[in-house]
């Protein structure tokens, strides 16, 4: 169960996570990309945030939809909409909820990945932010299915997406930037994956701190 | 840097109030409008293209991020006369889903869109399961041929016809010898050192697909050409359009060397010449390097290049 | 480097056979002809303005060397029609003693030549006991506005009374920020750390007048702009054209950069700019820095600043 | 007294120190100048060698004037019209001339001074060629009415020769590039007065060498 304000922290907490690992996310893209993940990604939580206060009487799809937005408007490059359009697809998938039950959490997530996949046409093992993603959502059905909480189940959650940025050391990229590499790819972890892990990160803080 | 161009050059551009967008000076004019973009740091593409015979809008994104696509409908309709509007896309995937989500939004808005995606670099393997070649400097001569078209009254889809085809018979690739910095990054996009380049480097600082010793200029010329003409098919008596491209930092003196190699290659298999352009065209900041771009020409395709364009960084008088 | 851009350009340039000599591929124009020309290094200057509207012929040193004057003499042969020759010479002892030999032996074999000295770089102190200022990147100024004088008919001496026009309006002053290296040297002109600038410097590789600490660009700015103000008087109202120049390493984007200020301060002053040249005109080699030019202009200047040119590195269409 | 296999051999012994002291020359100009100058003397000096079997049956006057005549097609620059000049006056001053005497020596010098000045228009104490070059002459004028041998005179024109580079440490150049450093050219060594020291080095070991 999610309230309004556990959304609105987690949109906090994430922004604040992407203007702290700025300049990690970036490093991780000059070695396979051109090394702005970083600053694509803090410039845009540092709009929503500027921007939330418009929209804080607002319900929550309404919310992530206005997240969306503002990261497709101010983020720009492949992260830009991909992100944007995750948070757009989010909120359409809990339209008119005041609250999220666990099903609605999951739910809005499976969106999110099938507006990432919309856009970006790209499926698990190339090397992009669904390699973190999908393991996590795959994990948090798991444990939620197994009866635990979604604050357990956000650790689990975690935890996956952690193993999924390892994961990306080791393969080849197909889509985006760093597939130009193409065997210079393997080595480094996915910056989008990367900054995908860190949301599994945000909403276990965000549940834990609720205990939910 | 906008800000810059427009100070400049204002009998060539306007920027679009509000917006990273510049349109021409002399607004709309009455045929297919032509919007191109992506990040900055590649000067003078894109804004550098924008007047007589080549695009009417370009958009900018922050130094090598493409444009949000909020910017690039703002464009669209700004230049859009009724006749539609192409958008010359370079192939990165943000780029592709930016102006992919400003075509959209501009047809909801009842404006005819059609893209085309330039995808000329050699460098990169083309194949069904990646994310395909880059747009590189090859772009500019879509630009260029595309715009002529335009200007002659064609109709959206006889545009995008004549820029597919440029697409089809455009290949480029690129050396680095000096990479650049991002201003916002403050340090470089990969480390080289002295006696080091980089072959088959993009146009935003990101490594190529492989590092060497320091070659001669022939030698790095040889390696360059026979990427590009391994790619594409030529016939003795073939003619060609040459673009030896300035990466930002390589003077122009630098550049003839490379294209004194370029032109006897090209002798030698029996390929003429058309047109050479040298020059900073399609730059990466302040990267020394350059790009070697062939484009395979046809009589519609000589006529459209040798057509007049009046712009700030291409003009054929 | 004139192989390359013969080989590059042959549409517009051609060379003089046996000579380090570029003349117009249309070869000989019924006009009073103009001859420039100076060491190599400084591409496009200046085998690159050899065309319609500017230059006849130019003639080549070796890199930053001064043209021998039998070398010159070709030149001037090649494209008099018998009204006349004017020879473009920037103010150094070893080019204006050059092609003064020229004009003495050319003289002697029966052609009219007259001569004008360009000088516009006021990092140097004009004195009647020294050799005066060098001429520098306002050159180009001089070769556009005589060549298009010349080219309207006009005599030799007005096309040479409207060059003296130019020389007397027209003034610049460079930064270097890394110096550049003549390749037989193989070793820079001077050294400058990461951190250091050198201001008033030529576009010969040679040290400038003063080193500094590296500072903003705006600064910099602030700074050649101040010379240049000192040294011309300029009132509310007047115009002028504005070049800003790269040594040859200097991306487009960093030369946007200095003209954005320049504008700012001309805006100040109420001085209106008329039209703004940015690029590469007349390079150090692989020099980074970045040369400002005011050209003050008036009715006769601005239409002839106008008048339609065609060369490989400046074009008014 | 002098033969045309002395001026001949003068000719090729300065040739020689052009190409060992190529890079020397070249550092002086680097430091006040545009560096070249080194490059500049031994690109026309290698000419004049490659060229003077096409003179060795004429006169010594022809040589000389053929010497300036190769200097100014083939060096450019400054140098290239001063030592052309100079070498073309000198050969008009000895006009017919099968030997020449000390008297003959000293015009042929007088002249080239001539050339040089008509040409670049400079004085002494401008940093130029003349400093180096009009002291040596005095003293070798001063060393013969002194009833010394040419050979002895060259020794003491080629020490104030030397004395005149020195001098050229001292003052600020007001002639050619070097002018344009203004107060900062003063501590360097011109490098034409320079090359100009090695014509009166290699002067005097053609008279030690024949001993006259
Ligand atoms: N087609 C795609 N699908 C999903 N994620 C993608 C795709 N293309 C790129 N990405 C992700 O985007 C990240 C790069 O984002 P960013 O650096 O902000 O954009 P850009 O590549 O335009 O500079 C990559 O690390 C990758 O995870
Ligand atoms: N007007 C002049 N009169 C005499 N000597 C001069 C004059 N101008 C320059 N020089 C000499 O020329 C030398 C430089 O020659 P060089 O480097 O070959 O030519 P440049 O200056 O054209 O590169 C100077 O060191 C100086 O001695
Ligand atoms: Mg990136
Ligand atoms: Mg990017
Ligand atoms: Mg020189
Ligand atoms: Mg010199």
């Amino acid at each position: 169960m999610a309230t309004k304000s556990d959304v609105l922290d987690f949109i906090r907490i994430y922004a604040d996570k992407m203007a702290e690992h700025r300049q990690e996310l970036t490093d991780y893209d000059q070695a396979i990309g051109d090394g702005d993940h970083g600053i694509n990604m803090s410039r845009g939580f540092k709009a929503v945030i500027e921007k939330l206060p418009a929209v804080y009487e607002k319900n929550i799809d309404e919310i992530l939809k206005t997240v969306g937005m503002i990261l497709v408007s101010t983020v720009g490059g492949a992260s830009g909409p991909l992100y944007g359009s995750a948070f757009m697809k989010a909120g359409a998938a809990v339209k008119g909820k005041g609250e999220l039950s666990n099903e609605d959490i999951i739910l809005a997530f499976d969106e999110a990945v099938g507006g990432i996949q919309f856009r970006g046409k790209a499926v698990e093992g190339e090397k992009t932010i669904l390699d973190s993603m999908i393991p996590a959502i795959k994990a948090i059905k798991a444990s939620i299915a197994d009866g635990k909480s979604m604050a357990e189940a956000l650790v689990d959650g975690e935890k996956a997406a952690w193993d999924g940025v390892e994961y990306t050391k080791t393969i080849i990229a197909t889509k985006g930037r760093a597939s130009y590499l193409g065997e210079r790819s393997i080595g480094h972890q996915d910056p989008g994956a990367t900054s995908m892990a860190y949301v599994f990160q945000a909403a276990k803080e965000v549940a834990e701190k609720v205990g939910c | 840097m906008l800000e810059g161009i427009v100070l400049a050059h204002p009998e060539y551009v306007a920027r679009l109030e509000g917006f990273d967008v510049l349109i021409r000076a002399d607004k709309k004019i009455n045929k297919v409008a032509l919007v191109s973009g992506g990040g900055s740091g590649h000067e003078p593409a894109h804004g550098g293209f924008v007047g007589t015979g080549m695009l009417d809008a370009a958009v900018a994104g922050s130094v090598f991020t493409s444009p949000t696509p909020d910017q690039v409908l703002e464009a669209i309709k700004a230049v859009d006369t009724g006749q539609g509007v192409l958008l010359v896309i370079k192939n990165y995937t943000g780029d592709i889903m930016n102006f992919e989500m400003a075509a959209e939004l501009a047809e909801a808005e009842g404006i005819e869109v059609a893209t085309v995606v330039t995808n000329d670099d050699v460098a990169v393997e083309d194949s069904l399961y990646t994310t395909g070649r880059r747009g590189v400097a090859g772009t500019v001569f879509v630009h260029k041929i595309a715009g002529a078209r335009a200007e002659t009254g064609a109709s959206l889809d006889e545009v995008k016809a004549i820029a597919q085809k440029v697409i089809a018979n455009v290949r480029t690739m690129g050396v680095a010898l000096k990479p650049c910095t991002v201003p916002a990054v403050g340090k470089p996009g990969f480390e080289l050192s002295e006696d080091e380049m980089e072959l088959g480097i993009g146009i935003h600082g990101e490594p190529g697909i492989e590092r060497k010793p320091l070659q001669t200029a022939d030698e790095i010329v040889d390696y360059l050409m026979k990427r590009i003409l391994n790619d594409i098919e030529f016939q003795v008596g073939d003619e060609v359009a040459a673009m030896i491209n300035g990466a930002g930092a390589t003077p122009p003196m630098e550049l003839y060397i490379l294209n004194r190699r370029v032109s006897q290659i090209l002798a030698g298999k029996g390929i003429r010449v058309f047109k050479t352009f040298v020059g900073n065209y399609m730059t990466s900041i302040d990267m020394a390097g350059a790009s070697i771009t062939l484009l395979k020409l046809d009589d519609e395709l000589k006529e459209l290049l040798l057509a007049q364009a009046d712009t700030v960084g291409f003009k054929m008088c």
